[in-house]
């Protein structure tokens, strides 16, 4: 079928298209996450998608690469019309991906990761000169180096993600998918990357890379699509476009940047954080030797790139995770032992950054998730619920919290995202906490979601609470923070104040500069 | 009778005891480190030593029966698969059904077909595996140490002994150096990397499975066939379990697992041993003892004792894609 | 399109689905009837009125029913945790000698009611020690509490065995069980209860249990939905990592739940032991335990659905002995396959029908 | 009267060529004889058992016979619930007037093919294999202990027992391993008594080319030449003869006690193992059989006092 959305085709003069979609469409249940797609990218380029999370990104590609199935559409490679029942069938159309979240056996060694599926004999002893040739001609061409012996498990991400390109290659991919590669990079490895894209588009070899953002879109492709709500709302050749027009078509209006608030006005310490060090389950150390304060009345955010202990450390000060040495205190004492039902006694509120996994029970009813963490309350009833109690308090927050549909007898997994998320907010802040720390407050929320939630962050702070912030969204910290700490490889690395620029900040998440 | 004669002994009928649980740990392994829990390797062997024992009866061949004992037992790893790949149905509610499926059904049958309330008809001997004497056993006999080793131990088992045996280096080549024993090891850790690598892994797991039900049928089959001459009710008698806990001993690697599955043997073969017998200074132990020992030793072991046994990343659950 | 989001209304998914499921299974076990030569329209009817057609009948069904109610409920109890206790069986049969012991002793003194609340928390006293190893090797050393549990029925089996053949037994007999309890050690035959709708219970053994199985229904259902542990509970069954935000301390709530989980097993053991045969004999639980997973997947884990499960399986366990009597070419393990299919299709293979009855249900809903 | 005759099997199951076996051949004789039809049932556990008892007094059947010390608290049971109804329980007592007990002597059968036992041992080693651990089946070994010693005084006999459990009754596997065991101890004469885990000791026994000894039934065609003697128990006698009375009016209650007297024990000597028995094993069975009845030889039974003095 043919598409009845625009469809922008690009003048990149002499070269013809090396992908078509064409009227694709997915529905994962309810969920609608593309909608009549139509897309081109012509052969030798490097092409964007942008997108809010959610958008639809990972699905459209993922249907491409074979892994998911679309409903409805065409997809021509190379001008002609191919049907992509499974991976194999991607890969033998040369089409390669780097997906967001990475396909490696972690136990596996480099090698075996490199030859799965494209072992070259029933026997591994065949593959496997061939095959540590090949990588050692990819590395030199490339500057893609890795031990292809080390386990895959204990290489960090950055280096696992150059597994992830080198298999790509391995199979002898024309077509590259990078979905938001740059996520777990820090600036300094992202150029890299980047650099090798660049070497591979020279090579005639086309790339499509996944992100939301626009600074790597600007940087490096040639054109660039927006998606939004499962569509693509607008194609355009990057030379031609502002990091301005793409934002607003990112999210359907024009952005506000930044957030109104007033001055800050700092009290006592709430929340301090004394040489702290935080190990995983595998005994790597994820936060080290982290110290500082947050005061009330004022928000402090936490900057850096993903995977650089933040995660870790707010567990640990939420009591979830328990320290490998240091010391964490609240209002003045120490919180060692104590697990997160005491810590919420103690007045600290948590809103986590996975509300799937860690801040909701999605089988539950709406009521049931408005009491969790606070369900020993006395108010919500002795050895047994307080059932009245309980569902009058959810009704009373999806009032004040705008949370759609106003129902809380539905199953909490049949809330959008952005009301899912208000869910949490309102529970966590209803609270009336001293302190607040939370986690990417806004990942996979819409903008109006967005607005309402940072307004209510503020009005903490101008509460006198204290706030301690961890987003991997700069602007997000930008506009919020009273003073930002950058992480990079556990370490706290420098502090700003809210007014710092992109550009310090970016060095210092690099871990490059104090 | 010395206590070298006693060792010899014992040993001997250690070995006839693991050949089952050997057959049966090295099938878990497959299906377990493709990722599928196969808590019904207990129904598959009873279905498969039902099967062989009848084909046996019929037919007076052994070979017969061994061949109806796998294909039997490879119909159940395929309704296993068809549960928990194709459906994503629960893998331990799968097994724990079709452990209930063979346990009744070998009974019904046997007593609508022998007339025996569930056993089948003595095998006649030509029906049967039965020890094969290796050359020079009886030479050897009188050599101190090895001969006896060799003529009581090693020699005059059954032709599947020296199978099972066989086994455990083709189960480590094939899992450890073809490019399926590749695939199966990647789709237990990490199933995505398999669909993505362009491999299905429905189709992945399915072969493990067919791979653990043709195991199976060998555990089953040594049981009806070799060990005995008929088919008994419940005669797997929890050899499934033990294998399953074997597995996890031995961290799920083939040589290991061989010999966890010897030390089982081991304490099966030495409490029949001390049954009625008085240790010194001790007293007679209880019989019990020693049949709980295995169970024991496997809780013993899982509390971690000898270091965590992690078992494959993707095991138990059914592979997805859209939520 | 995937259909596996798509949400049907209850009815659908609590009521029609398992129905078909469970028609498949009585469809393949009547192949199996038939393969084997006998009318599976013949056997049906043996069955349906060997379970239901005499008050005697009902009695056997409801003495059935009774000790799957127990092993049912404790199978749910640990599901809800997210745990699953295979393990029912030996937690049984351990609480039998929890009861034993409680009869034996207070037998010649007291009369059965008195007995009673003894042999109650005896019996689950009993079975909760025997839950407490697996649940305690869960909490703290994260060994998978499936194997774990399967080795204490084994272990569980060898221990009461010693006990059995070695203590209990009474000296120059030669069956290795105890001796019989006295009239203060039996729980008294419910003979009004089948009198009330004109039967008469004859030799049935059902008694005095088939009450307190009810009762704990009614305190399983309070407790998982009513009460902060079972939301705790539940909580940790659907997301442990939410558990752990929300400060509920997953080790004391296994340890805690599996506890539960075992004694509800354990009580399991007053109908055989102290209701029907008045002694404590070998392997007295007969698969019960087992049963109650099968109870439990069947009846959703709701303690209403394990009533109707268990119902369904004390007809097929009586009316398969008056069914093997009737025609001897079918044995009473026909019950096994039965029980086995009904496992595998509810249980194992319960999506297997779902995208069908989606796409009909969305064609006839017009969506 | 009218006779509705009944048999409800031990755990071992009807065919194990055996115990359940002797007794389906005493229905089967009745049923050639007299063409009266009979209905059997073979319980799996302890529960299964009193409800087939129940099920065939409460249809009418009469008598019942039950065939394993399992049932004698299921019977005790039942037999009081129905006063009119014949019952036979066999190896063990219930004490009620409607119910007839059948003890066997088995010391008495197990000294004779004891006797042969010690005779046909190269060795000097033989050995013993029962089935559940219990008074009865110790009551098998001590007479055959016994009964070796009285031909060969130095000879070694090895006891094993299966089980604890009715399972021990139906666990061949377990029979033929132990069997092996002994063997590899050096005894080359292997009595069984443990039902149908016997087979697997007569099987291993043929497999290794030693001899074995058979028991309750004839077992001797089992294995011919490797099969030395088979200690038959008339299980059958009680059987027929309980159907037989109540037929003819003549039921009563009470023990009885079958020895090698009353011909209810006896060591079996015919085709099948003809070539193994000597003249002189053959003699000394028969001076054996003559003492016990003369009572110049007194075999002790083990159930008296729980022990066994050799
Ligand atoms: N496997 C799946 N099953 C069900 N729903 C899914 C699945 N994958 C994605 N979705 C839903 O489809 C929509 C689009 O998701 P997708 O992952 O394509 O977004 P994205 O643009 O890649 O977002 P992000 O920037 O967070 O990666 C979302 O609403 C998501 O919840
Ligand atoms: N895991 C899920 N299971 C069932 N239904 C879901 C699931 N995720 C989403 N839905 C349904 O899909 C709808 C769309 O969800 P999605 O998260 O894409 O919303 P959204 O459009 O991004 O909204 P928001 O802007 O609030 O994030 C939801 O309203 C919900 O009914
Ligand atoms: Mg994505
Ligand atoms: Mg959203």
């Amino acid at each position: 079928m043919t598409g009845k959305a625009p469809h922008l085709s690009l003048d990149l003069s002499k070269n013809e298209p090396a992908i078509e979609l064409v009227g694709i469409d997915k529905k994962f249940g309810a969920v609608h996450a593309n909608k009549n797609i139509n897309l081109t990218v012509a052969k030798g380029s490097i092409h964007g998608i942008i997108g809010e999370n959610g958008a639809g990104k990972s699905t459209l590609m993922s249907i491409l690469y074979g892994f998911y199935q679309a409903d409805q559409g065409e997809i021509r490679i190379s001008g002609k019309p191919v049907t992509i029942r499974d991976s194999q069938a991607a890969i033998a159309a040369g089409i390669g991906m780097v997906h967001q979240h990475f396909m490696l056996v972690e136990n596996f060694t480099v090698l075996e990761n490199v030859m799965l599926g494209a072992e070259g004999g029933q026997l591994l002893r065949q593959g496997v000169s061939s095959a540590r040739k090949e990588l050692k001609r990819l590395e030199d061409d490339y500057g893609l180096d890795v031990d292809p012996d080390a386990v895959i498990e204990e290489l960090p991400v950055g280096r696992q993600q150059r597994v992830e390109i080198l298999k790509a290659l391995y199979r002898g991919a024309e077509i590259l998918i990078l979905d938001e590669p740059t996520g777990v990079l820090t600036p300094a490895e992202a150029d890299h990357l980047f650099k090798v894209l660049k070497v591979l588009r020279d090579q005639g070899k086309t790339i499509i890379l996944i992100t939301h953002k626009l600074r790597e879109i600007m940087a490096i492709t040639d054109t660039v699509s927006v998606m939004r709500r499962g569509e693509i709302v607008a194609t355009r050749t990057t030379t031609e476009t502002t990091v301005e027009e793409l934002a607003e078509l990112m999210v359907g209006r024009r952005v506000l940047l930044r957030v109104e608030k007033g001055d800050a006005n700092p009290g006592k310490v709430l929340l301090s954080v004394k040489n702290l060090t935080v190990k995983d389950s595998r005994g790597v150390t994820m936060v080290d030797d982290v110290s500082f304060d947050v005061r009330a009345g004022e928000i402090v955010g936490i900057a850096g790139v993903a995977g650089n202990g933040q995660s870790e450390l707010l567990e640990a000060i939420a009591g979830i995770r328990k320290p490998a040495s240091g010391e964490i205190l609240l209002d003045g004492k120490p919180t060692a032992g104590a697990d997160p039902a005491e810590l919420r006694e103690r007045g600290l509120a948590h809103i986590p950054e996975d509300r799937h996994h860690m801040g909701l029970v999605l089988k539950f009813e709406e009521y049931e998730n408005s009491i969790l963490g606070y369900h020993r309350e006395s108010r919500f009833g002795g050895a047994m619920l307080n059932l009245d109690e309980i569902r009058k308090q959810a009704e009373e927050q999806i009032a004040k919290y705008d949370i759609r549909p106003p129902n809380p007898r539905l199953k909490t997994a049949n809330f959008s995202g952005g009301n899912q998320q208000k869910i949490v907010v309102a529970r966590e802040i209803e609270r009336n906490p001293d302190v607040l720390i939370i986690g990417q407050p806004t990942r996979g929320v819409d903008i109006g979601a967005i607005e309402f939630i940072h307004k209510r962050i503020i009005e903490m702070r101008d509460a006198g609470k204290a706030v301690l912030l961890v987003s991997v969204e700069l602007d997000e910290i930008r506009s919020l923070s009273d003073r930002i700490l950058v992480m990079f490889a556990g370490k706290v690395v420098g502090e700003q104040s809210g007014e710092a620029n992109e550009q310090a900040l970016g060095l210092m998440m690099a871990g490059i500069a104090a | 009778m010395d206590y070298f004669d006693i060792f010899i002994s014992i040993l001997g009928s250690a070995i006839r005891l693991s050949i089952p649980l050997l057959f049966t740990a090295l099938a878990g392994l497959f299906s377990e480190r493709a990722g599928i829990f196969d808590i019904g390797l207990e129904g598959k062997i009873l279905a498969s030593a039902f099967a062989s024992a009848c084909a046996a009866y019929w037919t007076g061949n052994a070979w017969a029966g061994l061949a109806t004992g796998i294909a039997t037992s490879i119909v159940f790893s395929l309704v296993h698969g068809f549960a928990s790949i194709t459906n994503r149905g629960n893998q331990i509610v799968s097994g724990v059904a079709l452990n209930f499926v063979a346990a009744g059904l070998t009974i019904v049958l046997g007593a609508a077909w022998f007339g025996q309330g569930g056993r089948t008809g003595q095998v006649p001997a030509s029906g049967r595996f039965s020890g094969i004497t290796l050359p020079g056993a009886e030479m050897m006999r009188d050599v101190p140490i090895i001969g006896p080793l060799y003529a009581n131990v090693i020699s005059g088992n059954n032709i599947l002994t020296y199978i099972a045996f066989l086994m455990v280096p083709i189960s480590w080549w094939i899992l450890y150096r073809t490019r399926f024993g590749l695939r199966v090891r990647a789709v237990g850790e990490n199933p995505g990397a398999v669909d993505t690598a362009g491999i299905s892994v429905a189709w992945l797991r399915y072969r493990a499975l067919i791979v653990a039900g043709f195991l199976c049928g060998f555990a089953g089959t040594y049981l009806s066939i070799a060990q005995s001459a008929a088919f008994i009710n419940n005669m797997s008698a929890g050899k499934g379990y033990i294998a399953l806990a074997a597995l996890i001993f031995a961290k799920w690697k083939p040589v290991p697992v061989m010999l966890a599955c010897l030390l089982f043997g081991f304490l099966d073969a030495f409490a029949n041993f001390m049954q009625g017998k008085a240790l010194p200074g001790i007293g007679e132990v209880p019989v019990q003892i020693f049949q709980a020992l295995p169970y024991i030793l496997t809780c013993v072991l899982l509390a971690g004792f000898i270091g965590v046994a992690r078992p494959p990343k993707a095991g138990g659950a059914p592979y997805t894609k859209e939520r | 399109m995937s259909t596996a989001s798509v949400p049907l209304p209850a009815w659908i998914n609590y009521g029609l689905i398992p129905l078909l499921n469970l028609f498949l299974a009585f469809f393949f076990s009547g192949l199996v009837v038939w393969a084997i030569g006998e009318s599976p329209f013949e056997a049906l009817k043996l069955l349906l009125a060997g379970a239901l057609g005499r008050g005697e009948g009902i009695g056997f069904t409801l003495f059935y029913a009774t000790s799957f109610i127990f092993t049912g409920l404790s199978v749910a109890v640990a599901i809800h945790a997210g745990l699953f206790n295979i393990g029912s069986e030996g937690q049984a049969y351990l609480g039998g000698l929890g009861a034993a012991l409680v009869a034996l002793s207070l037998d010649r003194y007291v009369p059965w009611y008195v007995t009673m609340p003894f042999a109650i928390i005896g019996s689950a006293l009993f079975g909760a020690a025997c839950a407490a190893i697996p649940a305690w090797l869960q909490a703290k050393r994260g060994s998978h509490i499936v194997i774990t549990t399967i080795m204490f029925n084994f272990i569980v089996s060898s221990l009461m065995n010693y006990i059995l053949v070695r203590v209990l037994i009474v000296p120059g007999k030669m069956a290795p069980e105890s001796r019989t309890f006295l009239e203060g050690g039996q729980l008294p035959k419910l003979d009004w209860l089948i009198g009330i709708f004109g039967g008469r219970l004859g030799a049935a053994p059902l008694n005095f249990s088939f009450l307190i199985a009810l009762v704990m229904c009614l305190l399983v259902w309070l407790l998982i939905w009513r009460t902060k542990l079972g939301y705790e509970m539940r909580t940790l069954g659907h997301s442990p990592t939410a558990a752990s935000y929300a400060g509920m301390r997953y080790a004391r709530i296994v340890m805690i739940t599996m506890l539960i989980s075992g004694g509800l097993a354990g009580m399991m053991a007053l109908n055989p032991v102290m209701g029907a045969s008045a002694r404590l004999q070998i392997e007295f639980v007969g698969g019960a335990g087992f049963v109650g997973i099968a109870v439990s997947l069947m009846g959703r884990n709701h303690p209403a659905g394990i009533i109707l499960a268990a119902l369904l399986f004390g007809v097929l366990y009586q009316g398969g002995a008056e069914l093997s009597f009737d025609m001897p070419t079918i044995t009473r393990d026909m019950i096994v396959v039965i029980q086995g299919l009904v496992i595998l299709f509810a249980g194992a293979l319960e999506y297997m029908l779902r995208p069908a009855i989606v796409r009909v249900y969305q064609q006839i809903s017009g969506k | 009267a009218e006779v509705k005759p009944a048999l409800v099997y031990g755990t071992g199951g009807k065919f194990d060529k055996s115990f359940n076996e002797a007794a389906a051949a005493g229905a089967e004789r009745f049923k050639a004889e007299t063409g009266t039809e009979y209905r059997d049932f073979e319980p799996k556990d302890d529960t299964q058992g009193e409800q087939a008892i129940r099920n065939f007094a409460s249809r009418g059947y009469n008598p019942v016979v039950a065939v394993s010390f399992a049932w004698t608290s299921a019977m005790e049971k039942v037999a009081k619930e129905y006063p009119d109804t014949k019952f036979v329980i066999v190896d063990s007592v219930v004490d009620l007037p409607n119910v007839r007990s059948v003890l066997y002597k088995e010391e008495e059968g197990s000294y004779l093919v004891g006797v042969l036992a010690g005779m046909a041992s190269k060795t000097g080693k033989v050995g013993f294999i029962g089935g559940m651990d219990i008074p009865l089946i110790r009551k098998f070994g001590c007479g055959y202990v016994q009964g070796v010693k009285a031909v060969k005084s130095d000879a070694q006999v090895f006891q094993n027992m299966t089980g604890t459990t009715g399972a021990a009754w139906n666990d061949p596997v377990r029979g033929g391993e132990l069997t092996k065991n002994q063997i590899d101890q050096g005894a080359d004469v292997i009595y069984a008594a443990a039902g149908a885990t016997g087979l697997g000791v007569l099987q291993t026994a043929a497999d290794n080319k030693k001899l074995s000894i058979g028991v309750d039934s004839n077992q001797n065609h089992l294995h011919p030449g490797s099969v030395l003697t088979s200690m038959v128990k008339r299980v059958d006698l009680a059987v027929y003869n309980a159907y037989l009375d109540v037929k003819d009016d003549k039921f009563t209650g009470g023990i009885q006690s079958l020895g090698v007297k009353e011909d209810g024990v006896s060591a079996a000597i015919d085709e099948n193992n003809k070539s193994l028995i000597t003249p002189e094993m053959q003699a000394a069975v028969d001076k054996a059989k003559a003492d016990i009845i003369a009572g110049t030889v007194k075999v002790h039974d083990y159930t008296t006092d729980n022990s066994c003095p050799m």
